[in-house]
């Protein structure tokens, strides 16, 4: 029988393939809707170091990612929105030359994980064309308008954070706090989601991310 | 003594030009305003780039959901006939030319419409969020400016921007204080003046020539 | 008030922009489900002729589709999979040299036409390569693989077969007769949907298309 | 008289090879009889590209939803677990990695893994459906043979495909009435060979050269 169910988020987290020194993880939420806190203390538990970190924000107060950039454990942060209200912790590794930052604009990461998941290797797009953000991009004209050649993202883990689960893996959202969470499941070797509910069955018209997505799942409070 | 417009002025004029049933996306501060002033029985539908089309307005604190938030991480509220999905549907949406009106703040704003509005220099961190992909994408992007110019007295419209741009050729039309701007083939058209300023004051504070539509329309602040 | 709903399907398609003599038209369905069969005999009563029809299947029986295709309105069709059972209408106008035939894989038809829709003009893919489906295609290596090159793919008029609508134009669809039509619907310049049932609003976490790709809709017997 | 497999010993095999948990596409035609051949207790997911993961066995006819068809257009059903999804997302899941295995039939497959399985010389009218996104995406591909050779005596297994391509190097294991294959960088493997049959025989049927594995199993006929 399919069980992708896990006890606790310490055990989801427990030699998952993938989730060693110097992974990539892809970290869901935007704000701090739809952030997979839990998975994220239970990553940093693990004491892992140059890890790279594929997140629209870059945390923010004490929560998951900020506790897990404290902890020492991420070199790299590939984001399109570092600066925000609360990402002292960021801030000041950032300042201090701790961690290298890749900026990349909101739709084009999350086109090049969509691609990452979808076997689409390169794609063109219209964004940043011209700008600092595109420098050193190849580009080429379509119809006579200018692109910017931009290439897939994947990473080793994706930890998500989602409404309801179920033992196949299936999962909801609530409102905003989907946001990356469904392109960022399809994009890594391993998908680790922490889910507030779950359930036995999920009506299947309902199914954001389908089962298929998803290694492993866990419970945690909302 | 001429008064210019109020930011609410600004924002109210900016809605009157929204046309019944477009899709509109406001960025983070001052064209947030624009929400609050649509007019009675117009409807428009508000789409944030988190993954929400059919904004509403700001519930009670008491109300606010986390879950439910816009572009600038603040809770809002979801109208009958909005939908939720994930940003790289989200994007596609804005890049795949399905958005009438991106409405944005900047910096600096080129003759030729080049938009500079995501990077200050000097600035400690940079962070772009969605602001490129929405000038690339949307059917029109139109600028608002709460001061035509910047607290130093230089001019925000300029015939060449020398901030990092956001995007090339993009504004179709800047609302400021002092007039609302088309950005035309042939350069830039005041169509709407402020209420006892003349086209020389109105020059004076450009950093580009301007030309006067010849039923050039008075703006009164309120 | 927004409102999308139109009385009949005749009046649907009557004075809809881009729909004319030469035309492209997306045709959603897969097999028999989906297919938005009372939306194709609609068009076929407008006489038009010269027109592109893109669809995974090349109609069947006397459905709405071949009905089409009988009336001598299609020159050429774009699709995966033209033989079956019932395509004897297809089959006969093909043989006849009536109508031209571009061959897509159905990944490929699948991911151009959401291309189309998204702004992303050409993205690579290993799908066909090595193959006659990639002949005059270019091609790329990235990683070591080799990859196509492919083109978005749009048309002027989508027509699409949902379950449920509302006046916004969101749709929802039942099982496996949602197929292409959800992509289908963001890659044209008129999106016309027939749906079986209208509704008064659609809980927005079950919304496949949200009404920003819908121009008209108007439902029909199921 | 040696006793070839009959198609539904072939199914039963391929069956047993196939890993609990896994996510299965089956093809038109020959692959479908696996899913009535998997072994008592072993949970696997089939996919169906048409926008279908969980997909069950057939329904009575009266049951028979017109909406939920299997991709070769047949009536089915959807297990507890399943879901529905549009064909980019569907398309998605296959170039992007996610299925395990794909099985297909074939008219040939060369000794390095190329594969002809859309087009006949002479066809009226060609036809390629999903097959090249499939052979192009999935992680583990797997071909059927109901018999070893075609009708005329010609083998199925060649040095070089001549029939048009539906991809380059992409199967990885062969299972005809008379044994199984694998395809290895060095060449093809028999692992599995009909009771009572000489290598010498099998080699005879076999356009291509064959390694005998030291461990050959033996398949019997029921």
């Amino acid at each position: 029988m399919i069980d992708k169910r896990y006890r606790n988020a310490a055990e989801i987290v427990a030699q998952c393939p993938g989730l060693q020194d110097g992974a990539s993880l892809l970290v869901g939420g935007f704000g701090d809707a739809g952030v997979p806190n839990q998975l994220l203390l239970a990553v940093r538990d693990l004491g892992l170091t140059n890890l790279t970190i594929i997140s629209n924000n870059a945390g923010s107060g004490d929560g998951g990612l900020a506790a897990l950039l404290k902890a020492g454990a991420v070199t790299r942060v590939v984001c399109s929105f570092p600066r925000s209200a609360g990402s002292v912790v960021f801030e000041e590794l950032y300042a201090a030359g701790d961690i290298t930052l890749e900026i990349v604009p909101q739709g084009t990461l999350a086109e090049r994980i969509r691609a990452g998941g979808a076997g689409i290797p390169a794609f063109y797009t219209p964004t940043a064309y011209g700008t600092p953000l595109a420098e050193g991009r190849e580009t080429r004209e379509f119809n006579g308008r200018h692109y910017v050649m931009e290439m897939a993202l994947r990473a080793d883990v994706a930890l998500v954070h989602a409404c309801t689960g179920d033992r196949w893996g299936n999962l909801t959202y609530a409102a905003t706090a989907r946001n990356f969470n469904p392109v960022m499941a399809t994009a890594a070797t391993s998908t680790l989601a922490e889910v507030r509910q779950l359930v036995d069955h999920t009506p299947p018209e309902t199914i954001i991310t389908p089962g298929i997505f998803v290694t492993r799942l866990v419970a945690v409070a909302a | 003594m001429i008064t210019p417009l109020s930011t609410q002025d600004i924002a109210r004029r900016v809605a009157a030009d929204i046309v019944e049933g477009a899709y509109v996306n406001l960025g983070i501060g001052l064209p947030m305003l624009v929400a609050d002033q649509i007019p009675p029985g117009r409807e428009f539908v508000l789409h944030s780039e988190n993954g929400l089309l059919g904004m509403g307005p700001a519930p009670l604190p008491a109300a606010a959901n986390p879950d439910l938030i816009n572009a600038g991480k603040q809770p809002v509220t979801i109208l009958p006939g909005g939908s939720f999905f994930h940003h790289a549907d989200s994007f596609a949406m804005i890049r795949g030319g399905h958005i009438d009106v991106s409405i944005l703040g900047a910096y600096q704003i080129a003759a030729n419409g080049d938009l500079a509005n995501w990077a200050l220099p000097g600035a400690k961190l940079p962070a772009v969020g969605g602001a490129m992909d929405l000038v690339a994408g949307a059917k029109q992007v139109w600028v608002m400016l709460a001061a035509h110019v910047a607290k130093d007295g230089q001019p925000r419209v300029v015939e060449r921007c020398d901030l990092p741009l956001t995007g090339l050729a993009c504004v179709d039309r800047i609302y400021s204080d002092l007039a609302v701007i088309d950005v035309t083939p042939e350069g830039l058209l005041v169509t709407d003046l402020l209420a006892g300023l003349t086209p020389e004051a109105l020059q004076a504070k450009t950093g580009a020539t301007l030309r006067f539509a010849q039923n050039c329309r008075v703006l009164r602040a309120t």
